[in-house]
């Protein structure tokens, strides 16, 4: 279907279907109990893993296709985010405006760094990258700040009255799409649960599910084998008459517009931009997460982008007071000490947790978390059928370069 | 209004809407349909987001603020010894929560950084449904965070953010600073420096890079030229700068007699340090010592920069060490529980919380607009800074303003700084108008 | 005129003549063999024909046309397809995808922004690399990644690889180095077939002369950087120069 | 004149930390074919190796001093360190004075430890994974030590001074014939420098004339040649970690008493030693050196003000500027080696 196999089929609708359901999954505790901190069926979070969702998706179409590892491309999210904002404050309330100014800021951007860092591979193209990033965070931050806000960023004020709109005097602005308020909601209260329906989550959402079949239709076409020919042998390519640079150049600009429509998302969802979303550690954190996920898959960078961004927005937000809730049935000595041990790893020490997982994935899963899933469901697999058969199954799961 | 709104979430006990609806039960929730504002709290209890960096450079400084978060939540529920609300000198609260509701909280990680701080803060307002945010140790964050809560219909009450942009530029209705500003820093720390230094000097000023840093130079070289030092040389520095060697060795060529560190933070911790390293402060020049200014102190960074400080001039918002009756019952409360003193940031999240419980009070509802109503113009004393007013056109609390040096011979760890000079508040208030701006109207959002 | 003309080149590494002054005319349809003593720049030559070096002096013509100066994947797309001493392929791909993207560059030149279109409706390529596979006796091993093959596949799909781009000259650097004695005359009667049913120039570098006797029909004797003699096979053989430049080699090679 | 000299010393300071850390990370690099991002942190356990000895040197018990009050108005616990004790107050503070400086002998064994279980414990089974995967476990690794830290010693700068007798500052120009102050520097960071000059200098010592560093040296180069003939390599290579652990740390050590040290000062250092290696090409060693004080003496140089007025905020950019220039100048870096990470 839609020029896709089975296989591909199958796995995009499965992707369709989380994504509409996205808030009845993610809420799966009842409000008011103590499990409710674990929810992250929130609006910003449900934005937030789709956003960066998309941002690995296009992060591994560039690593995961041609192994070239971009250590910079937090830089094309955020010049995106500046791109949208300006359109959002000068142009138009309308976030499709918007959303394609970052993706095309990004593109030119992300051309003009391509062209020339690609004349170097392996770590020194990650290096050029790198410096390419470090130089667009440092001048946001400081030189450029009438045009970027500096420090504090840029927001819609009241004194913003974009060509395209007929805002009272001393309004402050809204994004929206067509007339409908990116932050407006709809609610369904089931017995002792909530479930939110956000405007803006279904159109990043829908823009996701749209980036991920771009992918897997990049992935599978010609071009996409061309691309993961370069990563197996570029002296092979070259002496078969295929010239790498186009083609790499072109799935980098092709990446730097994803990073671009995220970095566009991000501001239709919340209209504010900070030079921080290009500093190295930004770059770092995509690059994590399509590893963490799996890097070359087709869904790894998602799954990636949903674990980073939980363990930021759930587990960062365990206190003390939380602890004690969720222990006090307890007797005191063990309550105590349970509270002792977990302390460290929550609230303000969710980093330890994370680096903990970064290495417990990438020690017993390799493959990152796909293969944690494949390994589950080679699982599963062995107990209905014989066991060679699954073994051969596994073996061909494995050869297949995305899943 | 359109239904557009940031979800409202009280949370829901073993309550009667959950029993009534034992099946699905949509619903538009509208602003005709409920209390009128953004997470209206609807059961017994009130939830407060509390958004303080826990990880990264200002992770000890936000460590800091959430005690005094928690002290404060422990005093409106009417725990503890009431610490400044003994003092405060309106009685509205009593001790029973906010309005007879219990006073939760939730935390949040800010990670100093603007993207992070609004993802923490959507999340307290979406999923917890925090009625007020409070917090923050920088000003990037502050703006940011402000300008989310005017979306979203909630109070913002800043933290530590000592940018002039907080209540200027950037100034918004829903958003309420208790901490000072740059401008205010300059216009006190003049009248000393001009006793202690002369009027004949010359500056060189080492700047951070960013808006907090701008607007400190700008108010320092105002007030300091206005006496008729003169500046020499205003050097930018990296807010990503750890070795600030290359930007001190200079300054004795440049002829300068004395050194302003617009720096904050981890910044002011390594330029001090360094500055002192490079034995500027033994040297003579035009015939005078040479000096080093610091505009604004942290107690809690400057002890990273140990013995360094010692006679080094700066202003803070408050100290420990202050002798007024709710400094004192501030200080004994926290440090009864915590065993240490309180720092300024911690002062200043605690004294938001109460004003902010205190506004809810006296306006009748939590309603952001009503409490905004409260806090215009609002005149307190008994909270450390001596008679305090929350300026209605921009927001900003115009206070004493303290001008502290390092102590020579500290007796303990907590002891670093002694204040010189408390400058009152008729000396450091200016003209709304000057930062620019506009305050906007209140958002009840819902 | 040969198909490809090579004129007085030159190159040199720091202090080391790696060639000098190298004349050789490659006439079109025929299969050349350039052998020589380890170290006599049959490598360095090669490397001049494919864009890898450029010489410092003299001129590469093919068929009329000079090569220096160009990059390898426009020396290839003018018709010379090479065959590296140790397989070159596509480790991670299938074997049919090795075979798809040779198929490709011949098709659609050295760069072409198909993203969109899908591969399975690319049917004329997949009938043509599956044709190769089929002539290759490669069939089985269709949908197997490539590295796992055995060396002597990996030569085989390597050549296939090369021959699907219907190249006009090809050239093969020590095809057999390193082969067991079957998997060498494997090799031979492959490549003796290629010459047989396809219009085809063939340039080899050998060290093996039971290769290079089997399959030559003339032959360049390079040593120190320079052409010794060219002549038949027939000839070469007992050329007393040819004996002298390999002393002791031929016997342990022979 | 006087201003350029002074950056340029300026400059050699600046250079001798990166280019410290980056020896140690091409060490990695080279020998192991690892990319290491845990080495920032290494460093900074370094300087956290100063801030334990001397918190262990300052061990004390509390006499209570009624004549003096804290702030809470009870009576003031003054502590006395243990080594006043046995020592006597002048002995005790001397001993406490001198703790960075002793702490390198404290560092030495602790690092070389910590290498060592490293390399055995995590590193090793990494060698044959793809440079992604090693990025993930050391990336992680780094968290949790940085985090680590940060539960034992909290968040804030940690003064940690240098003897006094180091402190304050040697005057160059009046030593060199230009007016007095006007190119002064501190003696901690020449001291910083000759340190450093020493410990690169022992590193290549040992690599070029002792057979152990031969065997190592040829191990680099030709990995699998070195195990036919027999030699146990891979502990080698274990050694060669440890000892790459030792000099990040005592790097970190000798940091100190310039910057306080803080639980992210190896991330702050990480990106730009990374730069440096990799400007310095790699798999070289006297590159990464070459790079690091190159780095630092252009760093030093964009400080200034009179440039800074010609082109404002290219002190923000200007190593990374210079990393673009010579990577598209030079394709592998200063010194770097064909074919290393080149993939």
């Amino acid at each position: 279907m839609f020029g896709l196999n089975k296989r591909d089929t199958g796995l995009i609708a499965i992707v369709t279907v989380l994504v509409i359901l996205a808030p009845f999954i993610l809420n799966p505790f009842p409000e008011g109990s103590a499990m409710a901190q674990f929810n992250a069926g929130y609006p910003d979070l449900m934005q937030r893993f789709v956003i960066f969702g998309i941002f690995a998706i296009g992060f591994n179409l560039l690593f995961g296709l041609t192994g070239y590892l971009s250590f910079g491309h937090a830089a094309f999210l955020g010049v995106g985010s500046y791109g949208a904002i300006w359109m959002l404050k000068l142009f138009s309330l309308n976030v499709i405006p918007s959303i394609i100014m970052g993706v095309i800021v990004a593109g030119i951007f992300a051309l003009a760094v391509g062209f020339v860092s690609l004349r170097r591979s392996g770590i020194y193209f990650s290096i050029l990258t790198l410096a390419f990033a470090q130089m667009s965070y440092a001048l946001a931050y400081s030189v450029l700040t009438p045009i970027t806000g500096g420090e504090t960023g840029l927001q819609i004020k009241s004194t913003d009255s974009p060509l395209l709109s007929n805002l009272e005097p001393g309004e402050i602005g809204r994004a929206s799409l067509f007339g409908l308020d990116m932050r407006s909601s709809f609610e369904i209260e089931m017995g002792d649960w909530l479930f939110t329906f956000n405007t803006g989550y279904y159109l990043a959402g829908i823009v996701m599910i749209l980036a991920f079949y771009l992918a897997i239709r990049i992935t599978r076409s010609p071009f996409g084998m061309m691309l993961r020919a370069i990563k197996s042998n570029q002296q092979r390519l070259n002496y078969t008459g295929l010239n790498a640079r186009p083609y790499t150049l072109a799935v980098f600009v092709i990446s730097g517009m994803y990073a671009g429509l995220a970095g566009g998302l991000m501001v239709a969802m919340d209209t504010q931009v900070g030079p921080e979303r290009m500093f190295w550690t930004a770059s770092g954190e995509v690059v994590l997460m399509t590893i963490l996920g799996g890097a070359g898959t087709l869904i790894g960078p998602v799954l990636g982008a949903g674990f980073i961004k939980y363990m930021e927005n759930i587990i960062s937000k365990i206190n003390k007071g939380i602890l004690e809730q969720w222990f006090a049935f307890m007797p005191d000595g063990i309550e105590d000490l349970l509270i002792t041990l977990v302390y460290p790893f929550v609230g303000k020490g969710w980093h330890l947790t994370l680096g903990l997982m970064f290495m417990a994935v990438v020690i017993f899963l390799p493959g990152g978390l796909v293969e944690g899933g494949q390994r589950i469901g080679r699982v599963f697999r062995r107990r209905d059928r014989k066991s060679e058969h699954a073994e051969a199954d596994a073996a061909k799961q494995r050869n297949t370069p995305a899943e | 209004m359109s239904s557009s709104k940031l979800t409202r979430r009280g949370l829901i006990k073993t309550s009667a809407i959950a029993a009534g609806a034992g099946l699905a039960l949509p619903t538009y929730l509208r602003a005709d349909g409920h209390s009128g504002f953004t997470n209206a709290p609807t059961g017994d209890t009130v939830t407060l987001g509390f958004n303080v960096p826990q990880s990264g450079p200002y992770a000890e400084e936000g460590a800091d603020e959430l005690r005094a978060y928690e002290l404060a939540v422990e005093h409106l529920n009417g725990g503890g010894d009431g610490g400044m609300m003994n003092t405060f000198s309106s009685k509205a609260l009593q001790g029973n929560g906010i309005m007879g509701k219990k006073v939760e909280y939730v935390t949040g990680d800010t990670q100093t950084k603007s993207d992070a701080a609004r993802a923490s803060a959507k999340s307290m307002i979406e999923k917890d449904g925090a009625v007020m945010i409070t917090g923050g140790s920088s000003s990037g964050v502050a703006v940011a965070v402000q300008a989310l809560c005017q979306e979203a219909g909630v109070i913002f009450m800043a933290g530590l953010t000592h940018s002039n942009d907080t209540t200027g530029k950037d100034k918004k209705a829903n958003g309420f600073r208790h901490f000072f500003n740059s401008y205010m820093s300059g216009a006190a720390l003049a009248p000393i420096l001009s006793a202690n230094y002369g009027n004949d000097r010359k500056a060189y000023h080492l700047t951070a890079d960013y808006n907090w840093g701008y607007t400190t130079e700008e108010a320092v070289r105002t007030s300091t030229e206005a006496l008729g030092w003169e500046t020499v040389a205003a050097v930018k520095t990296p807010l990503t700068q750890t070795d600030f060697s290359s930007y001190i060795a200079p300054v004795l060529q440049s002829g300068a007699d004395v050194l302003v560190l617009n720096h904050y933070g981890g910044n002011m911790v390594n330029s001090l340090t360094n500055a002192v390293q490079f034995g500027l402060r033994d040297k003579q020049v035009n015939g005078k010592n040479f000096e080093i200014i610091v505009p604004l102190y942290s107690r809690l960074m400057a002890k990273g920069a140990g013995a360094n400080v010692k006679g080094i001039f700066g202003s803070t918002n408050w100290h420990w060490s202050l002798q007024d009756e709710g400094s004192k019952a501030f200080v004994k409360s926290f440090g009864t529980k915590y065993g240490f003193p309180p720092s300024q940031a911690a002062h200043t999240c605690y004294v938001q919380a109460l004003l902010y419980a205190d506004a809810v009070e006296r306006g009748g509802s939590f309603n952001p607009c009503a409490v905004g109503e409260a806090l215009k113009d609002f005149q307190f004393d008994g909270m450390g800074n001596g008679p305090t007013l929350y300026r209605g056109e921009d927001h900003q609390c115009f206070k004493d303003v303290l001008v502290v040096k390092g102590k020579e011979n500290p007796e303990s760890e907590f002891d670093l700084l002694e204040i010189v000079e408390v400058t009152p508040a008729a000396q450091v208030t200016y003209d709304a108008s000057i930062f620019g701006g506009d305050l906007g109207e209140c958002n009840p959002g819902a | 005129m040969g198909i490809l003309e090579v004129k007085n080149v030159g190159k040199r590494f720091g202090g080391l003549q790696a060639l000098n002054d190298v004349n050789l005319s490659v006439a079109e349809n025929s299969v050349h063999a350039i052998i020589g003593p380890n170290g006599a720049g049959k490598s360095t030559l090669l490397n001049c024909f494919v864009g890898k070096l450029i010489p410092d002096t003299g001129s590469v013509m093919f068929d009329g046309q000079s090569v220096l100066g160009r990059k390898p994947y426009e020396i290839n797309q003018m018709g010379i397809s090479r065959v590296f001493q140790t397989p070159e392929i596509f480790a991670d791909l299938t074997v049919m995808e090795n075979m798809m993207i040779p198929c490709f560059a011949k098709r659609d030149g050295a760069f072409r922004m198909h993203a969109i279109e899908s591969i399975p409706n690319e049917k004329d390529i997949i009938a043509k690399a599956e044709h190769m596979l089929e002539d290759m006796n490669l069939s089985d091993h269709r949908d197997m990644h490539a590295a796992s093959m055995s060396r002597g596949d990996k030569r085989r799909l390597e050549i296939a690889m090369c021959l699907a781009q219907d190249p006009r000259l090809l050239l093969l650097d020590e095809p057999t180095a390193g082969m067991a004695r079957a998997d060498t005359n494997n090799t031979i009667d492959l490549l003796k077939r290629i010459k047989d049913e396809r219009d085809i120039t063939i340039a080899i570098i050998e060290h093996d002369m039971h290769v290079v006797f089997s399959l030559a029909e003339r032959i360049t004797v390079l040593a120190q950087g320079t052409p010794l003699v060219e002549d038949t096979p027939d000839n070469i053989k007992g050329h007393p120069k040819v004996r002298e430049a390999y002393l002791g080699e031929t016997q342990t090679a022979a | 004149m006087d201003a350029i000299l002074l950056q340029i010393l300026n400059g050699l300071d600046k250079g001798s930390a990166y280019a410290l850390i980056a020896l140690g990370l091409t060490l990695i690099f080279g020998t192991l074919g690892v990319v290491n991002f845990a080495h920032g942190a290494l460093f900074m356990i370094g300087a956290f190796c100063a801030v334990t000895l001397s918190r262990i040197l300052t061990l004390s018990h509390q006499v209570v001093d009624e004549t003096r009050k804290d702030f809470l108005g009870n009576p003031l616990q003054v502590d006395v360190p243990y080594v006043y004790d046995w020592f006597g107050e002048a002995g005790g503070s001397a001993i406490i004075d001198w703790a960075v400086p002793l702490s390198i002998l404290f560092a030495i064994p602790i690092m070389l430890l910590i290498g060592i279980i490293m390399e055995r414990g995590l590193i090793r089974h990494f060698y044959k994974r793809p440079h992604a995967d090693q990025i993930l476990v050391t990336f992680g690794l780094a968290i949790v030590l940085q985090e680590v830290i940060k539960y034992y010693y909290g968040a804030n700068p940690i003064p940690t001074p240098a003897p006094a007798a180091f402190t304050g500052s040697f005057d160059f120009g009046a030593a060199l014939g230009f007016d007095p102050n006007t190119i002064i520097y501190p003696y901690w960071r020449i001291i910083y420098f000759a340190f450093a000059a020493l410990i690169i200098g022992a590193v290549f010592a040992f690599l070029q004339f002792t057979t152990y560093g031969m065997v190592v040296r040829a191990g680099m180069a030709d990995r699998e040649t070195v195990q036919l003939l027999g030699i146990d390599i891979d502990k080698r290579f274990t050694m060669m970690f440890g000892i790459a652990a030792a000099v990040a740390g005592l790097a970190g050590v000798m940091y100190t008493p310039i910057n306080s040290p803080n639980y992210h000062m190896g991330m702050d250092f990480l990106v730009l030693s990374f730069v440096v290696v990799v400007v310095g090409g790699m798999g070289s060693l006297p590159g990464a050196v070459l790079a690091g004080f190159l780095l630092g003496i252009l760093e030093s140089f964009a400080s200034m003000k009179e440039v800074l007025e010609l082109l404002p905020g290219i002190n923000q950019i200007i190593i990374y500027l210079v990393a673009i220039i010579i990577l598209l100048t030079r394709p592998r870096g200063l010194m770097g080696r064909k074919g290393v990470m080149e993939e």
